[in-house]
């Protein structure tokens, strides 16, 4: 199986959907002729014309709201913000509008959108260029959200949520996109939203988190196990909403000690219902407090170097949480 | 280009191409659109339900402006005062008693959303909200659906001139701009925006604005519903002619409050609605027709006739129609057929239920 | 002391701040003329004059980003969102600005603003005038977020939003209005920011809330008491951020047995932060499994009357929720 | 009104009212503004620092606008290219070089934000943040607080016309043109938005959209930093005037890549960009300012020179210059003299930070 890179994934995913079905369509600043300002979209302008490889005017509210009417009138918009951080013009439309369509119209009308948009920091961004956003919109019904960690994931999720008749908001993370590879099938595959992964099979210690924090997490169970005989389980939730319920507790109660990780910031993150749904559920299967490992609760991280690696989670940061968690 | 002076002795609406059929229609749809709302005050009024916005004095320009459409092929996207759209695409009277009673047969809504929240998908009416301006940027995606698929189809959507001080209105306009979609986006200017006069909201003209988006903008009264065909059905050809969008503006005046929860005497006098009142349109496009020898006044009383056991018949029905059940109220969150993210129903334990947990 | 409605407590702190501060001032939708429609602003553009309480255009991004301008600048203004359902389109004014402007400037500038916006449902407003938009600004650091149960608070936790240096976003109950009465004080007062309250002391079960479920709460807490010797804890949180964490813990070891309250929905609301703090810290004092009553997860509660109430919490569905948990 | 003409032998920019000293200042601040900019562009390429957003060709209106403003009073929000507002308003080469290095010391962000991000209190530059056109409903509210508060004093924003196809734009306009508010809208059309040329953004004129808005809107040339300043200042004097906002679309181009992360080339050809290069603007002032007598190779030499020492210096000390302490960059969440809501501060265990954790 080939090995590619986590942004080709994405590429590929909307490529394939776009040979497959001629009502997918994508459209955002800069996709077309720059292919998109990392690079998603490269080439895609070029095999599917102007039309379906749609540079639109700077304008969230307008790239969601015209992407929800396409959607509402039959066509599978796949609409790209160009960093997850300015989606916020665009929350209106997503939380009044795309959420809501199917319910207040009885299921008369659906709208079967997906909204990509890259979160996440580690790359000189600073404050708005380096947000995850996902707690905003987490928690309205009526809107999926997924948030692969690997390229296999990220194809698979990114295929699933293009078929899917309900509006997605797919998180990719900017940090992956060129950090992390793995095997991706030649051949088309789903993976099924809301459903999620177990990455690392372990008995001492749960870890359950999202995008990238997973590999730090992978990284430090590693060397866990070498050096300290620490086994950690580790979860990805891979859809952040609908969570998997029975996959979170399932992977709870397997050691009963169990630590979120994510980059947004802790304050009513989507660990903090995690967390809840483990308190509402297995309370008397716990060994110790569920630990949340988060981003701080400052508005976002700054550009300056030695502050970027403060904020931001990585191997070590793990480690000493994940460690002093199997001690308890 | 104009032909205005050309055909002297063609009456107007013959020379718009409406035939006498289909003015006489437009008036029977004024007339009906008047008559349900009147009803439906009278109906809150007496408490059988709790909330009506009215459309009185913006329904011949409504309906003027969707015949001027073509109602197999164009996307609607009605505002809450729209009586005059919806009823001219072909949604009854008994179904919209449904909606402002909230009843589940409501095709709107199934009585989930306020009334004058609009939608129905066969009757290519787009669902409405309420955040008012959204559909501005749905229509321009119909629009690019239509342009994208080849399809001969336009879509037209309301919305007062107070919503047209939201981002959404800029948005839409300007990317239908760049795009030369065929939409059409009509303001309908009735002065207020609830308290709120003209004179604050804006202090430019509505229709002006189309300048900066590069394509026509036209200002018209309102209470000339021939002239309001015109302009939209100029607009409509030059849309599937593939030569972009048009903002009409509309010339009018909310005569009643903002809705039944208002009270406007508190922000206008009765002086300033009555003056308004007097150039009702109806009566003046009644006249026409009884001018150019279409309508008498035997039709007139026959009319009321048939429309007033219209109104009852819908609201007899509505009144005793069924409500949907607590347990579909939690259905249509997700689409049914995906299992992974059908939600539980049917429970008494409101709080207990949680979207999306699955199996 | 004065019995006074709960929008005459909203009322008459604007009114005493306006006269205190002359850089306080009102701006918004109908607050003019029409006095708010609700009647909130009633009287305050006839004292003040149309300068100081201002009806605005209909685009409330502009409503929060003047506000933020003129606050930047020194004002201090208090901007009325109509209904909060209709606050979203100035979610990227609130969440890339007002929070942020303190942290991105080195604490250069400040945006001393209040957002008051009514919530809640009841009201047969229908999807679109019935929500609890809390959950989509909880979480984001930089705000703070208040949320009244009582006239009392109402009066003096938006006095202490306007003169708090930051930004603050105040959630009315809008079925509070004028359900609600209770005592205020004629002098001027304040009801500090991230304290809170216990309502009613108790031994057996804790409730944790806000905003108008808490009346239910007492209620059903005065028939549990009576009927069956059960003695309900009931915690106010008032802000919602900062959460007051000692409050809250404090109040769950009390009886070791919590149940949290919210009318907004379910899945990512406060409730799941309050649960994941108690999971944190206070595992072992547990007694039973944290519960959470709250708003179904749906878009947003239906028009239709018998909708409208299967949705609603309401005395019965607390006490159910409170002695099942007092059972436990 | 106008003088056109009628002082046919005074110099343009003493007509204007532009003394020698001024215009000479203008002059050194459009060269400083761009040897900082190929300055950081060099650093950038040596990899010692990361990143860099280009204002070469916008320089010189940028200046001339920001004469045209009363540095004393007025207020400033300037979009990330602004290098010559900023430099004409008082913030120095040292500062900008702090934070292109995030440096602690940086006045704007102290090293928190992307370079670009001006902000300074004290010299009245409003903060500003990366999500486009935010600042336009800022500085409507600036506006507002200078007339509630009768100060003379006018705000001045800046963005691209990319940004203004953004819902803040048409909502910030609409709102000053009700209230009359002393500001001034500055879009800088340099013809792309990144890769998006204007022919994408916008069917239209942008000066075109003050119709709508009801006051006025001037398309200007940015290469004539003079009439830039002309039609600046009249804006300003009708602003403290009472006589409400003004939009201003001035005609530039961006002759670098939109970032240092950008490659032009992709949507663009080389021809093009040095079609307008050669319209540069600086050489065009240098040469007005010798041929009025204002100017010598001699004080070219020795300006550059100075100006070149002064990025040296500026350079040198920022490349040494301390980060903001992982410690104080918790900091300023909340005010720090409201206990109740201080940030913890200090602790190496990123995550278990929480905000609002009081006391
Ligand atoms: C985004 C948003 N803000 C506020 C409201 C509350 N609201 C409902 S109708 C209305 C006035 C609308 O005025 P206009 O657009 O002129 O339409 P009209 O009612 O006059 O027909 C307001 C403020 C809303 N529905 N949506
Ligand atoms: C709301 C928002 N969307 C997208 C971006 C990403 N972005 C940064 S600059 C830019 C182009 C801006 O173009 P323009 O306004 O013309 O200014 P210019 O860079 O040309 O000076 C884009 C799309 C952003 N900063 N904010
Ligand atoms: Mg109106
Ligand atoms: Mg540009």
């Amino acid at each position: 199986m080939p090995v590619i890179e986590y942004i080709d994934a994405i590429r590929l995913a909307m490529k394939e959907e776009m040979e497959r079905d001629p009502s997918v369509f994508v459209l955002g600043e800069d996709v077309g002729l720059k292919g998109g300002v990392f690079g998603t979209t490269k080439g895609l302008q070029q095999q599917f014309g102007e039309d379906r490889v749609l540079d639109t005017p700077l304008a969230e509210s307008v790239i969601a709201g015209a992407a929800i009417g396409a959607a509402m009138a039959g066509m599978k918009p796949i609409a790209e913000m160009q960093y997850s951080d300015f989606m916020f013009p665009a929350t209106n439309q997503i939380i009044s509008e795309a959420a809501k369509i199917r319910y207040r119209s009885n299921n008369d009308w659906d709208c079967p959108l997906v909204i990509r948009a890259p979160i996440g920091g580690g790359i000189f961004g600073g404050p708005y260029h380096s947000q995850c956003p996902e707690s905003v919109f987490f928690g309205t019904p009526g809107l999926k959200i997924v948030a692969p960690a690997t390229a296999y994931d990220a194809k698979g999720l990114l295929k699933a949520a293009i078929r899917d008749p309900d509006p997605v908001l797919f998180f990719e993370n900017k940090k992956c996109y060129r950090l992390i590879t793995d095997e991706v099938p030649d051949d088309d595959y789903v993976v099924p939203i809301g459903k999620s992964k177990v990455m690392r099979e372990g008995t001492d210690i749960t870890v359950i988190g999202y995008s990238m924090p997973l590999h730090f997490a992978m990284q430090a169970a590693d060397e866990l196990s070498r050096e300290e005989g620490v086994e950690a389980h580790i979860l990805d939730l891979r859809t952040l909403q609908p969570l998997d319920r029975e996959g979170i507790l399932e992977a709870a109660a397997k050691t009963g000690k169990v630590l979120i990780v994510h980059e947004d910031n802790k304050t009513g993150g989507i660990g903090a219902e995690v967390s809840a749904i483990i308190a509402e559920e297995l309370l008397y299967d716990l060994d110790a407090p569920i630990r949340r490992l988060c981003g701080p609760d400052v508005p976002a991280m700054p550009i300056n170097s030695p502050g970027e690696k403060h904020f931001l989670l990585n191997k070590d940061k793990l480690k000493a949480a994940m460690l002093e968690l199997a001690r308890y | 280009m104009t032909q205005t002076g050309t055909v002297r002795h063609t009456h107007r609406h013959a020379e718009l191409g409406i035939s006498d059929d289909k003015a006489v229609a437009m008036y029977e749809t004024m007339t009906l659109a008047r008559g349900y709302d009147e009803r439906v005050q009278l109906l809150q009024r007496a408490g059988k339900i709790n909330f009506h916005v009215s459309g009185i004095s913006q329904e011949p320009s409504q309906v003027a402006m969707t015949f001027a459409m073509d109602r197999e092929t164009d996307w609607f996207l009605p505002y809450y005062r729209d009586y005059g759209v919806v009823l001219s695409v072909g949604m009854t009277v008994k179904e919209l008693m449904l909606s402002v009673y909230a009843k589940v047969e409501d095709p709107n809504s199934a009585g989930r959303q306020m009334p004058g929240h609009f939608g129905s998908k066969r009757l290519r009416i787009v669902t409405g909200s309420s955040p008012v301006t959204t559909q501005v940027p749905h229509a321009v995606g119909f629009a690019l659906a239509a342009k994208m698929r080849g399809e001969r189809s336009v879509s037209i959507v309301s919305f007062g001139e107070g919503s047209s001080s939201q981002g959404d209105f800029h948005e839409g306009c300007n990317f239908a701009g760049v795009l030369k979609l065929p939409v059409i986006f009509i303001c309908q200017n009735n002065q207020y925006a609830i308290s709120v006069p003209f004179s604050k909201q804006s202090a430019g003209r509505i229709a002006d604005r189309a300048i900066g988006y590069g394509f026509p903008g036209y200002r018209v009264d309102g209470n000339d519903p021939l002239e309001v065909y015109r302009v939209v059905k100029e607009a409509r050809d030059r849309a599937v002619a593939g030569e972009g969008p048009t903002l009409i503006e509309i010339m009018t005046y909310r005569v009643n409050p903002h809705s039944t929860s208002d009270n406007d005497m508190a922000y206008r006098t009765k002086e300033e609605v009555d003056e308004h009142k007097k150039k009702d349109a109806i009566p003046v496009f009644r006249q026409y027709l009884k001018d150019v020898g279409l309508w008498s006044d035997a039709q007139e009383a026959e009319l009321q006739v048939r429309q007033r056991a219209i109104l009852d018949e819908a609201t007899e029905y509505a009144e005793k129609a069924p409500f949907q059940s607590a347990e579909d109220s939690h259905r249509y969150v997700y689409a049914e057929d995906n299992a992974i993210t059908r939600v539980e129903t049917g429970s008494e334990s409101v709080g207990v239920v949680s979207a999306g947990k699955g199996d």
